[in-house]
């Protein structure tokens, strides 16, 4: 199979597009920041955003004027507080309103295993006596064959384009994932297409040397990007650890609107690429951010010939 | 004795109602610290279950998020949240969650939607709301699912109130057998812990009832902080006080730099 | 926690009851043959057997006389032919006649899913146009909600007892598993009690340094056997290969209702535990079956204290 | 030319039947054989699927079953069955499988569960079956899902039969567009790859039609052994033989054991 390694901008440029339903995925581990930077950079607007836990990379992209909806559960910036420039559009209608389609957690990744299995609905112990059925027509429920009790159940999900955030993958894009799995396998399968991010590029003998940990096989995507560091202020288990002093930091600046796009400018518009965007940080951050190794256990799969 | 702040009074509470139980559900922040006190406390067989995917954590460092990668390294098990909120949740092998809210009504019923502006409305509060709240995360399943729900909030009349303005996660719902008969899996809270006093609940209305009251806090201050006429639970007791070890397990183990226990 | 580590025979004496419904899990690989035999030992009767695939091990038990009934998907001996035993059951009664409830495998999948998850159906895309749901009245259809078309589901499928086979736990039941993952992770989380059997019993700490590769948690495991060999003569991934020689005998001894007897009499009854049925094996059959080595590539994990 | 088995005559059809194609869901014996001489010749880029769990396999010998621990080791990707079947399989995945059985019919529907014994009604055949066989395992939701099915099967009365005993995975069902108006997915078999001929379906009456016969192989002799009166596909071809290349692949490479092809 031919590659499909990219550049970042070649990825965003052919797989994103203006209208797009879009979905960055990774719960609070392996966020592609990157890639939310160069779709902003690339001026997509109108974009319905779907993500469980919006964080600051949609904070930041729906600041930046590229969507028009969001799909969630979970509107915070995880272990600090508010996302405010969210907060400002649903709220104010600032910079501009935006639409909103709410779920809890398992209700996004009921609606992600559905879009990914083809199935037309998938069933949930959920929502009864709450009002976000009153609020979103799109949870029902059904009546259980067996006993006639009602179950809730959502729709399937299916966004143009997910993007992935992993440890390494080969050049056609099997992908090894470990640490926090959250929802990326479901999610990438229910796309149309697939964007893989990874810290590193690997011979396929990798990939095939521990199978079960390909979460992403080849079959499903369709670019592969390399960018170290690319879901940072974000972390990558093993590789780097979250910059929670940006997420201090981000909480205080996106309070006020013309900070907040005073950092856009800085940070995303003014710089080039991922790269430039790792050179611009403080040196230290990542000896700071650098965990120490902790390996797992080997595994032997056997030869068989 | 060592003097302890009202939050550390709230951990220790908490921790302390985890006697004996094996699978928690755990929320970042005081809940986190509650249940590794407890760990190393009253239950020493406890697992902690993290809605990341996370069983089993052994948090080397306070985790920064629900996320943290101190929660993967020497966990027993990660998985995707298909499978934490399906075989784990779901599949009813969560004994007791921890929850919290921005509101919370007599029935224990949590909102963390919305704050309503003056619409009137429930569909038209939402869609403009005063305060746009985080929303419900695992909340509302977890409310639903789980065995048994232990909730930590601080007392006031802002958060505890006679209406919720949006239902996020259902409580004992309008009391009385309602969770029962619209056969919700889990009994729903058991429990509500503040920096002030513990409530339970009664075990026919349903309804909140004041337990016990933490040293030094008179009735008319929880009364004053309730936006319904609240009763007590039987004879009013005192909460016990933290002991020197559990203070001590606090401040030189689980929160040495005072994050959350100040 | 206590030591769940316990023999064989204390597991299945303490675990498996006349009557329960029972489902030594593992598709090809890593099925519990020690298990089964140890069953047939102790004499159990009337079980129902659940299995996607039967195999030899369920042909030995119900030609053992200890099951009154068998919920299944595929019934053969894969690869080679035909389960002689279980087909003297079905065609002619032999020994006794064997009530049966027949899915599709992807219907056993989602029986085991359902009853996992706990939820009270399962919907798949299969047997619309099928015979199948003639014949078993539990596969029914409901209607999406979404746009009106039937699609087929079945019910929970929660056995009493679980037998998983794997390459190592730790004393509680922690379990790593590589390879094929067969069903067992949905079955395991779908049963009232689990007995896990492993080639190898490891420090707690070889299973928290690779936390991904735990299928199945210590929160729901009852009983630990350390059996090495106890899949013998299916495989264990890395461990040892299938003893193919053995399903060819089979086929041929099985077809024979004197000769099954017999096998079963000289290999089970009269054989105390696995450690005498593995000494009785040929010594050479070891040195055949074992793969060279081919362990997975490093994976860091990180230390983040 | 080197001269060449009725088995091999099939398996070479059967490889050549998949130029182009980028995922194929694969049986053990013949199917395997066929896929992994297609990648060798038609179709380099070719990934095979087992139900087991296997995506990618690269099986360093011939596999003695669908899960052998061949298929395993260097494979691209192992999940679970829910995976393999929900994500590959129904996710739309499988753009060809393979499947056979111990009947077929003119609308290329499939039993593989009995054969009757003279009981009469359906319910009352399988309680009570003349020979019972292995059941659908995987087959009733490959016939329903995979976007195309290719079928191999020996040619003989008893399995080319003008009425199944049991139907367990669809075909074409009752013909025409019988499948579209129950919505399955998948477009249902294709082509039929026996040893002495090659059938596709008619576009509009979904019946099998002779496509071509294998060289030396008459007409009437496929005729004699089909249980209804079957027609051809317009002008009747004959089926290409193997070339020199595709034998000592097979021979040499494939299976030098001589299990299959022989």
């Amino acid at each position: 199979m031919a590659s499909k390694v990219m550049s970042m901008q070649e990825a965003i440029a052919s797989h994103v597009h203006d209208g797009d339903m879009v979905a960055i995925e990774g719960f609070t581990a392996c966020i592609c920041f990157a890639a939310g930077h160069e779709i902003i950079r690339q001026g997509r607007r109108d974009l319905v955003l779907c993500r469980m836990t919006p964080d600051l990379i949609y904070d930041q992209m729906i600041a930046a004027g590229c969507a028009r909806k969001l799909i969630f559960s979970y509107l915070g910036n995880p272990g600090v507080g508010s996302l405010h420039a969210i907060r400002r559009a649903v709220e104010k209608g600032i910079p501009a309103p935006l639409e909103i389609e709410e779920y809890s957690h398992f209700g996004m990744v009921s609606r992600y295993t559905a879009g990914a299995h083809r199935l037309p609905f998938y069933p949930l112990h959920s929502y009864t006596g709450s009002d976000l059925p009153r609020v979103n027509p799109k949870i029902r429920f059904v009546e259980s064959p067996y006993d006639g009790e009602p179950i809730a159940v959502v729709p399937p999900l299916n966004p143009d384009v997910v993007i992935i955030h992993a440890q390494r993958a080969d050049r056609e894009g099997n992908t090894h994932l470990w640490g926090l799995l959250g929802v990326q396998k479901e999610a990438a399968f229910a796309a149309r297409r697939v964007i893989v991010v990874v810290e590193e590029l690997v011979e396929e003998q990798v990939i095939r040397s521990d199978p079960n940990r390909t979460i992403i096989p080849s079959l499903i995507v369709d670019a592969v990007v390399k960018e170290p560091f690319g879901a940072h202020p974000s972390y990558v288990q093993g590789y780097y650890d979250r910059d929670n002093q940006f997420y201090l930091q981000w909480d205080e600046l996106s309070r006020d609107e013309t900070s907040t796009q005073a950092w856009l400018e800085e940070w995303i518009i003014a710089v080039k690429d991922r790269a430039e965007y790792v050179q611009k940080l403080d040196a230290s951050a990542w000896k700071r951010l650098s965990p120490g190794e902790a390996f797992a256990e080997p595994v032997n799969y056997g030869r068989y010939a | 004795m060592t003097h302890y702040t009202r939050n550390e009074m709230m951990i220790v509470t908490a921790s302390r109602a985890l006697a004996g139980t094996r699978t928690v559900f755990v929320g970042v922040g005081l809940p986190n610290i509650a249940c590794n006190l407890a760990r190393r406390t009253v239950a020493p067989y406890l697992e902690l279950i993290y809605e990341s995917g996370v069983y089993g954590a052994r948090p080397a460092r306070l985790p920064l998020s629900i996320g943290d990668p101190t929660l993967v390294s020497d966990a027993l098990s990660v998985c995707s949240m298909q499978d934490l909120f399906g075989l784990y949740l779901q599949g009813g092998r969560v004994q007791v969650a921890f929850l919290g809210g921005a509101q919370i009504d007599r029935f224990g019923n949590l909102n963390t939607t919305i704050i309503a502006g003056a619409a009137g409305s429930l569909e038209e509060d939402y869609a403009r709301p005063k305060v746009r709240l985080p929303g419900s995360g695992g909340a509302c399943e977890i409310a639903i699912q789980a065995q048994k729900v232990f909730i930590i909030m601080r007392l006031s009349k802002r958060g505890f109130v006679d209406r919720l303005d949006f239902l996020t996660g259902p409580g004992h719902l309008h009391g009385g057998d309602a969770r029962d008969s619209l056969g919700l899996p889990g009994m729903g809270p058991q429990l509500v812990v503040t920096d002030k006093c513990v409530f339970v609940f009664d075990q026919e209305s349903k309804e909140m009832l004041i337990s016990s009251l933490h040293p030094g806090v008179e009735l008319s201050e929880v009364q004053q902080e309730v936006g319904w006429q609240v009763q007590t639970a039987g004879e009013l007791k005192q909460t016990a006080a933290p002991t020197d070890e559990e203070i001590h397990l606090l401040r030189e183990e689980l929160d040495p730099q005072g994050i959350h226990i100040g």
